[in-house]
């Protein structure tokens, strides 16, 4: 009988995760024993609490971190989380970003004194019990112990430091995302149809991610990455499993990304879900999911990075094109940020591929800085997008449609210039965080020696330019169509979003020196 | 610490446009404030060529902050001669083009406010351009320029302004972002060269870049080139500027040719020439021919057009072909003319985009068909539209006559080959000049042009400093010259050309004199 | 793998009784055609033409099978834990309470949500 | 993860005496098993209709064989000799299947059953245990094995395309898999403290005291969830005959129906045999008699095993003689709301007694503390449960459709329903004052 | 015992279940497909378990088991909503998003 270890866990460096899943679970409760009419108000700030509550813990931890093998960190829960530098600086982003979507989630101001959630997603489109449900007020405040699973499972994917750990934390955070995206409350065969595809398609991405877990444990004999990387770099025999499993690791991955060749369910989801949910998935998903393939590719496959490389110089290359290109046509706001998500991802893919970890002590910009970085701009501006989005209203809920957008610029400018700030943040335009993020991912790929793909990347970036511009042409250089677009008056909440993301993406643009700072001491990965 | 001047001056029009913008929409207290903003900012650039010493080398009036220390970017200001001459330019320009566009935002998609609102930001933007000495920066305000002129082209002029917009934003960001990628390039390299800090720095890049690889330093080269050339219309990159000079409104086109455009001929000797000197010398040649080109092509073009903006915008091809031959003779002469001659096109084309601009407005149509016999019913106008065009085509004894005898001697100190077929552009340019001015102003007048009236005081009050310049420089343009001269030997030293013959720099002696006294 | 051969040879044997009894009955019952013997017996109405809802199952079902789901799970992680319990002691016991508390809250959710109700 | 659970199952030590047989002594054993569970469904049918008949003073089956002991088989018999139907809307071979997939898996899972202890087989020197296999998982086997007996049941109310064996189908797996949950809870308390899921070794860890005895509430929470799992009375209610018609195997004949009807008592006896085992001690001889030593020795052992089955066979028998049929709902909700939340409760109970008994140490603040905890959140859902008026409003919110589920079906408020015999004698009587 | 047979019935089952999901058009059969997609890797990952001799690939094998199960609960539901709305499970009627 061999010795039994008795597991531990260290519950300060989990704090953060513990936190939200916990508020995720009162809020389970909440929906149970609350009275109907105080679910709402209960709900919004079970939710903000727990996240602000989550914040807190996660700095107390980024400040305690300690001295781990060269790098600040401590694998804790039996190897399967690595709290280090990187995740916790992905944990503090994906929280500040959730709690603006919660903010988001909770607005029901736009439309009529609802959420945008439907009233009871099991009532049929178009009966008489949805009209029932709609009249009567009812509302799923279960969207923010959702939106709560979501997030924690996210940030459980970006520190999961083995691939056990990283499938259930992928499923974790996916399976709420496919409820969420089905909620809508106007256009519900929309958001239905958004549901199912979305779910299709994720839950068949995660059956490759588990045969790659599959061939990788079959070559490793292990399936953390500390044991990966050392089988790697010692090259044993059996090439076929680790570049299999590699590969197949890769595609559930990039799938999440929105990555082409993986990026069919983007713009069908996105524009199909409720927009806070879409504002949500595009940023938090993507951050979360960088987070697990830095982490993956970087500790465990960072022996055979000369076999992965090329494949991701590919992705990375399509995912550009690709969105940039589709973006160009697209008529539907949701649809072209969608598109535009996807040409982020490319460009962010660039700077991962870059491979640039800096020396020891150059204040050259290493990759992993430079996408965190990326992914802090991308996520405010995405965010404070997709809740400019909302905003935009005709009888119908939203005016998602580009046409329905011309003369904005007049309507209401205030609203038109904000967003056109982030859609100048979006195409890199300086003075916004997204110049700044692309110089970061653009030099960190050259630095690597990724030069051609840099300069694909930059050509592409004017590609991208055009489509965002089409939608400032369309706001204030285009008259109106028939009635043109209302502008609803948000609530304080939409009003915070959008303000935050301003403000981050201004700020970002101007200084990004303490972001990126934060971003250069989160360190390098544990192992 | 001493008061930053240069800062100063470029937030001072930015802070105004926000103030603009917050003005009550209606009534003139809109622009009356854009009109003072402007005028302090002319003040203070007065201030900072008070204090400019032109018997110093290298820039002046600095100031360095770190500013993102990962991206190895400073926020660092200053000016040595070229940049203070762009940076008076601007703020000459700018109180002009308000004062003379003073009711023609009323008509735009947006409010008067919104106008000069933009006209102020870019103004500051501008000055940073011209005063930033950080790669980094310079590529921040570089790119920043784009979006006010941007929906100042867009929101007010003619019918055809959102295809003339966007045509000109998508030529410029794809420069730029070309330019982005060696700016990308810069850091990588500075990197390695400095021991793993990088750094964008002026001062610090100049001796760096001298160790660069040469396939290295040609591509970093490129990619500014390229930019710079879209923003300088050069052949065959410029069809974006007679579509842009056509649409937009006359004080539009004048901020966009006679400040905007500088800013690729600016960054073609502070950024291609300063830091990448093997890598010019090597691209001389070519440059040298596409300039030619321009010259003549411009020129060429300009008499086959129809309309006046996108004639006057021709001509500009052809001046700024004149510019970049200039500056990459790479000697004394050309170079200094160069920069002279940035300024007094600037004022040339300022006149001739604005007078015909009022013109344009009176008859309501653009086309030279028809137009005729001007000068009989609105003689000022038609005289101080001859005093534009003569000073365009270098009429000596107006300013940009001394500034083109400066870059054809350069240019035949260098190669005649190519000061001969330059030669072809002077002669083109009086034919277009003169042709336009026979067909417009000369003649019987037509029925249409019957009712025009000639121009007020507030128009001529726009014009006459602008004239008043172009004269006092034609006859005087030692005080220019002694301020661009050290930096044009700063240049040269830098790029390791000397010049051929023994210096008969016009500058040389004179700006030892001022120093003397 | 010899633990599961035994376990082959009693499932062989059992099938084969199986499939033996189905194919004796037919051979060896009488075989008298009548068209109300080969339609579904509904007590002697006429027959639906198909099961209701066209062979589907009422939603009440699927809730009861998720649940099922749900504990069903539950009890795969509690049986390892138990055989283990003895090697675990107090930090077992206080995992698997959060662990079953978790799963509580869910239980929770669904009995206040009427998910546990039949009709 | 590389060494968090499992690794006491090192596989050497764990296959134990078992898989060493030759073929043929696992062949004898296999056929053994199945002639016994054979007979003992004949014997158990048999047993039954005079137990119940008893009950009802009647006399029961006495005409075949001694006793009418040979009734079982004459009714076989005469099941073989009907016409085999099959429905025209059924699906064939599902059709043909389900029988058989309802009948294999009620064999197989008694494949690691233990009988007795190691033995000598007759005639031969060969010893073996008295037992077909074992292996570490073995509970969880049976377990695995009988839920498949469950599709068997699903898909042949499905493939007959009627109505109510659909039905019938349905309720009878909601049932299963409902009552599985709770019988799966039970045995939790079993494995901590026999600390092993191999039978035989529970078998073993009964030594001194039976599980039954030190663990009553597993038990008795057993003993439920095994009658709701079989589908016996009193929750016999997808056969419900005055409801189904005889449930799922409505459209089944002949031998078809036959093997529904002897699955359904092996699966009785397996139900039987695993709580002897797990609860009973096994084949251990019962207190006065294990004072004997030769007691667990040879091939004594298989009698007191059969005896403790055939105990809870009885009582299998009388609960229908006894209990009337339960309603759906209470039934449901007697599994879900009451068996599974006590089943929890009773584990964390359980565990928390073990684990202060093992280590005298523990910190009590803590166990307190988490006692405390899992004592609110139970204490909560009970206060609050029962009460689910929101639900409720929606309900009769919505408007009536007589139409629901694709059956006509009057509404509450039709005249016939809404008013309750007594309202209706008070109203004649005031029309008749 | 030699492992290849179980690997390559693992790599079976997972083309199936891939190509499954690729050509049928009925939402449930595609979900069984990804099922089956799920347990070719659990066959495989407890086949390596064997081979590596440590029981990371069972364990791994329980998690992929719980969810799988998660997943089919949220992934009816989701097909149940559509199917109710349209009376149809097929892929190809939801098309209301193609681009």
């Amino acid at each position: 009988m061999n010795a039994f270890d008795t597991p531990k866990l260290e519950y300060f460096e989990l704090s953060p995760l513990l936190v939200v899943f916990g508020v995720a679970l009162v809020g389970v409760l909440v929906e149970a024993f609350a009275p109907r009419e105080r679910r709402y108000l209960l709900q919004t700030a079970v939710t903000v609490l727990g996240t602000v509550g989550a914040l807190v813990m996660t700095v107390l931890v980024a400040r305690d971190l300690k001295e781990y093998d060269g790098a600040r960190g401590a694998i804790a829960a039996m190897g399967a989380i690595a709290v280090d530098g990187p995740s916790v600086f992905v944990w503090g982003l994906l929280l500040v970003l959730s709690l603006l979507s919660a903010l988001l989630f909770a607005e029901r101001q736009l439309d009529g004194g609802v959420t945008a959630f439907a009233g009871q997603a099991a009532a049929l489109p178009g009966t008489e019990a949805e009209r029932q449900a709609s009249s009567q007020g009812l509302e799923h405040t279960e969207v923010f112990p959702l939106l709560m699973f979501s997030v924690g499972g996210m940030m459980l994917f970006a520190a999961s430091n083995d691939l056990v750990t990283m499938f259930v934390a992928l499923e974790v955070f996916s399976l709420p995302l496919y409820l969420l995206c089905g909620l809508a409350r106007r256009r519900r065969l929309l958001s239905q149809e958004a549901a199912l595809k979305y779910f299709m398609l994720g839950a068949f991405s995660s059956g490759f991610f588990l045969y790659g877990v599959a061939l990788v444990y079959g070559y490793a004999g292990a399936t953390d990455f500390a044991a990966i990387s050392q089988a790697v770099s010692g090259r044993v025999g059996g090439e076929g499993l680790l570049l299999g499993g590699i590969a197949l690791l890769a595609v559930g991955l990039l799938f999440k990304i929105g990555a082409v060749p993986f990026h069919s369910w983007t713009p069908d989801v996105y524009q199909g879900a409720p927009t806070a949910v879409t504002g949500f998935m595009a940023a938090c998903t993507k951050i979360a999911a960088f987070g697990a393939l830095l982490r993956l590719f970087y500790v465990g496959f960072g022996g055979a990075r000369e076999d992965w490389t090329p494949m991701i110089w590919a992705v990375a290359i399509a995912t550009m094109v690709v969105g940039s290109l589709f973006a160009l046509v697209q008529s539907d706001i949701k649809r072209m940020l969608a598109y535009s998500s996807i040409a982020h991802a490319g460009f962010v893919l660039v700077g991962f591929v870059g491979l640039y970890s800096g020396g020891p002590d150059s204040v050259q910009i290493s990759s992993l800085q430079a996408v965190l970085f990326y992914l802090v701009t991308y996520g405010f501006m995405t965010v404070g997008a997709f809740g400019i989005v909302t905003l935009v209203r005709d009888a119908g809920g939203e005016a998602n449609h580009l046409s329905r957008w011309a003369g904005l610029g007049k309507e209401a400018p205030l609203v038109a210039a904000v967003m056109s700030f982030f859609l100048l943040g979006m195409a890199g335009i300086p003075l916004t965080s997204g110049f700044t993020g692309k110089w970061a991912v653009f030099t960190s790929a050259a630095q690597g020696g990724a030069v051609p793909l840099v300069v694909i990347a930059v050509v592409l970036s004017a590609v991208a330019a055009f489509f965002y511009l089409r939608v400032i042409v369309q706001m204030y250089f285009a008259d109106p169509v028939g009635e043109g677009p209302t502008i609803a008056m948000p609530s304080v909440l939409t009003a915070v979003v959008i303000a935050v993301g301003f403000a981050a993406t201004l700020l970002l643009g101007i200084v990004p020196g303490p972001i990126l700072d934060l971003a250069g001491n989160a360190g390098s990965f544990i192992r | 610490m001493s008061f930053p001047w240069l800062t100063a001056a470029l937030l001072l029009p930015i802070v105004g446009s926000i103030v603009v913008m917050a003005m009550p929409k209606h009534g003139t207290i809109g622009r009356q404030a854009a009109l003072g903003f402007s005028v302090l900012t002319f003040a203070l650039s007065i201030a900072v060529a008070l204090q400019f010493d032109t018997g110093e080398k290298g820039y002046q009036l600095t100031e360095t902050h770190a500013w993102i220390s990962a991206f190895g970017a400073h926020y660092a200001l200053g000016v040595d001669g070229t940049g203070l001459v762009l940076v008076l330019l601007t703020t000459i320009l700018v109180p002009v083009v308000i004062v003379a566009s003073w009711r023609d935002a009323d008509v735009g998609r947006w409010s008067t406010n919104a106008f000069f609102a933009w006209i102020l930001a870019l103004e500051g933007l501008a000055i940073g351009v011209f005063s930033s000495v950080d790669v980094f920066l310079f590529y921040v305000f570089f790119e920043a320029t784009l979006i006010p002129i941007y929906f100042l082209i867009g929101g007010y002029g003619g019918p055809r302004r959102t295809y003339a917009a966007v045509k000109f934003l998508i030529f410029s960001l794809l420069g730029g972002l070309v330019m982005l990628a060696s700016v990308v390039g810069l850091y990588v390299q500075s990197a390695k060269l400095n021991g793993g800090t990088p750094t964008y720095l002026l001062s610090d890049l100049h001796p760096l870049m001298q160790d660069v690889s040469t396939s290295t330093g040609r591509w970093l080269f490129l990619g500014f080139f390229i930019a710079f050339a879209v923003k300088a219309p050069m052949v065959p990159v410029h069809t974006w500027l007679p579509d842009a000079a056509d649409e937009a409104t006359p004080g539009t086109s004048v901020l966009l040719v006679s400040i905007l455009d500088k800013i690729g001929t600016f960054g073609m000797i502070r950024f291609c020439l300063e830091l990448f000197p093997e890598a010019s010398r090597w691209a001389t040649p070519v440059v040298l021919t596409l300039a030619v080109i321009s010259v003549l092509y411009g020129g060429l073009v300009a008499i086959a057009q129809k309309s006046i903006p996108r004639l006057i915008a021709y001509t500009s091809v052809s001046h700024f072909g004149f510019i970049v031959l200039g500056i990459f003779v790479m000697n004394s002469q050309g170079q200094v003319g160069s920069t002279l001659y940035m300024f007094n096109h600037g004022l040339s084309t300022g006149v001739l985009f604005l007078v015909t601009g009022y013109l344009i407005a009176r008859r309501g149509s653009r086309q030279i068909q028809d137009f005729g016999g001007v000068q009989k019913v609105a003689p000022v106008l038609a005289g101080i539209f001859l005093v534009g065009g003569l000073s365009s085509l270098s009429l000596p004894g107006l300013s940009p006559f001394v500034s083109e005898f400066l870059v054809m001697t350069g240019a035949f100190v260098h190669n005649w080959w190519y000061a001969v077929f330059a030669v072809f552009g002077i002669v083109l340019a009086a034919l277009y000049i003169l042709l336009m001015y026979q067909r417009t102003m000369t003649g019987p007048v037509t029925p249409a042009v019957a009712p025009i009236r000639d121009l007020d005081r507030r128009e001529v009050a726009a014009l006459a400093p602008l004239l008043a310049l172009i004269v006092f420089f034609g006859f005087f343009p030692k005080p220019l010259i002694d301020v661009i001269s050290p930096a044009v030997e700063t240049t040269l030293t830098q790029v390791g050309a000397h010049d051929p013959s023994p210096a008969v720099s016009p500058g040389d002696v004179p700006a030892a004199e001022e120093a003397h006294e | 793998m010899e633990l599961y051969t035994p376990v082959i040879a009693l499932m062989a044997l059992a099938a084969g009784f199986a499939i033996f009894s189905v194919v004796v009955s037919g051979l060896t019952g009488p075989k008298r055609y009548n068209r109300a013997k080969s339609d579904s017996y509904e007590c002697g109405i006429e027959p639906t033409p198909q099961p209701m809802g066209g062979g589907r199952f009422p939603v009440k079902y699927y809730i009861t099978a998720m649940l099922f789901i749900v504990f069903d799970i539950e009890i795969v992680f509690l049986y390892p834990w138990a055989v283990y319990f003895d090697e675990m002691k107090l930090f077992g016991l206080v995992e698997m309470v959060v662990f079953i508390a978790t799963v509580f809250v869910a239980y929770a959710y669904v009995w206040r949500r009427g998910g546990l109700e039949w009709d | 993860m590389t060494h968090l659970i499992f690794t006491k199952a090192g596989e050497a030590d764990l296959n134990g005496p078992f898989g060493n047989d030759p073929l043929w002594v696992v062949l004898l054993k296999a056929l053994m098993i199945f002639v016994v569970l054979v007979l003992l469904t004949l014997f158990n049918i048999w047993w039954e209709r005079r137990v119940v008949a008893r009950m009802q003073h009647r006399i029961g089956p006495n005409m075949h064989g001694p006793f009418g002991l040979l009734q079982s088989l004459a009714d076989g018999v005469k099941l073989a000799l009907k016409e085999d139907l099959t429905p025209k809307a059924a699906d064939k071979i599902v059709f043909i299947l389900a029988p058989v997939l309802s009948v294999v898996p009620a064999f197989v899972a008694f494949s690691v059953i233990p009988f007795g202890p190691e033995v000598r087989i007759p005639f031969t020197d060969t010893t073996t245990q008295l037992q077909l296999t074992d292996m570490p998982v073995a509970v969880l086997f049976i377990l695995a094995i009988s839920s498949v007996g469950i599709y068997g049941i699903v898909l042949g109310g499905w493939s007959s395309g009627s109505t109510y064996s659909l039905l019938g189908g349905l309720r009878s797996s909601a049932q299963m898999i409902s009552y599985e949950v709770a019988m799966g809870l039970a045995l939790v308390a079993v494995f901590i403290y026999a600390g092993s899921m191999s039978t035989s070794q529970i078998v073993e860890a009964q030594k001194d005291i039976w599980f039954g005895l030190i663990l009553v509430p597993s038990f008795v929470i057993y003993v439920i969830a095994m009658v709701g799992e079989t589908n016996r009375a009193p929750f016999d209610l997808p056969e419900a005959e005055g409801e189904l018609v005889g449930g799922f195997h409505t459209e089944y004949s002949s031998l078809k129906f036959a093997l529904f009807f002897l699955a359904e008592y092996i699966n009785m006896a397996t139900v039987s045999a695993l709580a002897t085992t797990l609860f009973l001690g096994g084949w251990r001889a019962p207190w006065p008699i294990s004072l004997w030593d030769g007691a667990n020795q040879d091939y004594w052992p298989f009698l007191w095993f059969m005896g403790k089955v055939l105990v809870f066979i009885f009582f299998f028998i009388w609960l229908r003689g006894s209990l009337p049929r339960l309603r759906y709902d209470q039934f449901m909700a007697f599994g879900w709301k009451r068996l599974i939340p006590i089943s929890l409760g009773w584990i964390v109970a359980v565990a928390t007694i073990r684990a202060m008994t093992l280590d005298g140490g523990v910190d009590r603040q803590t166990l307190l503390i988490a006692i405390g905890v899992v004592a609110a959140i139970t204490l909560v859902a009970f206060f609050f449960g029962g009460d689910y008026e929101e639900e409720a409003d929606e309900e009769t919110a919505d408007a009536f459709d007589p139409y629901a589920g694709g059956y006509p079906v009057p509404p509450m408020t039709a005249p016939a329903y809404s008013v309750t015999g007594r309202t209706v004698s008070h109203q004649t009587s005031n029309q008749e004052s | 015992m030699s492992a290849t047979p179980f690997l390559t019935l693992s790599a079976i089952l997972f083309t199936i279940g891939c190509i499954g999901v690729l050509t049928r058009r009925n939402a449930i059969v595609v979900f069984m497909c990804v099922e089956l997609m799920l347990n070719a890797s659990n066959l495989a990952l407890v086949t390596f378990s064997r081979v590596n001799g440590n029981l990371d690939g069972q364990v791994t094998a329980f998690f992929v088991m719980v969810v799988a199960a998660a997943e089919v609960v949220v992934g009816l539901a989701i097909i149940m909503t559509i199917f109710r709305t349209r009376r149809s499970a097929s892929v190809d009627d939801a098309s209301l998003l193609k681009y």
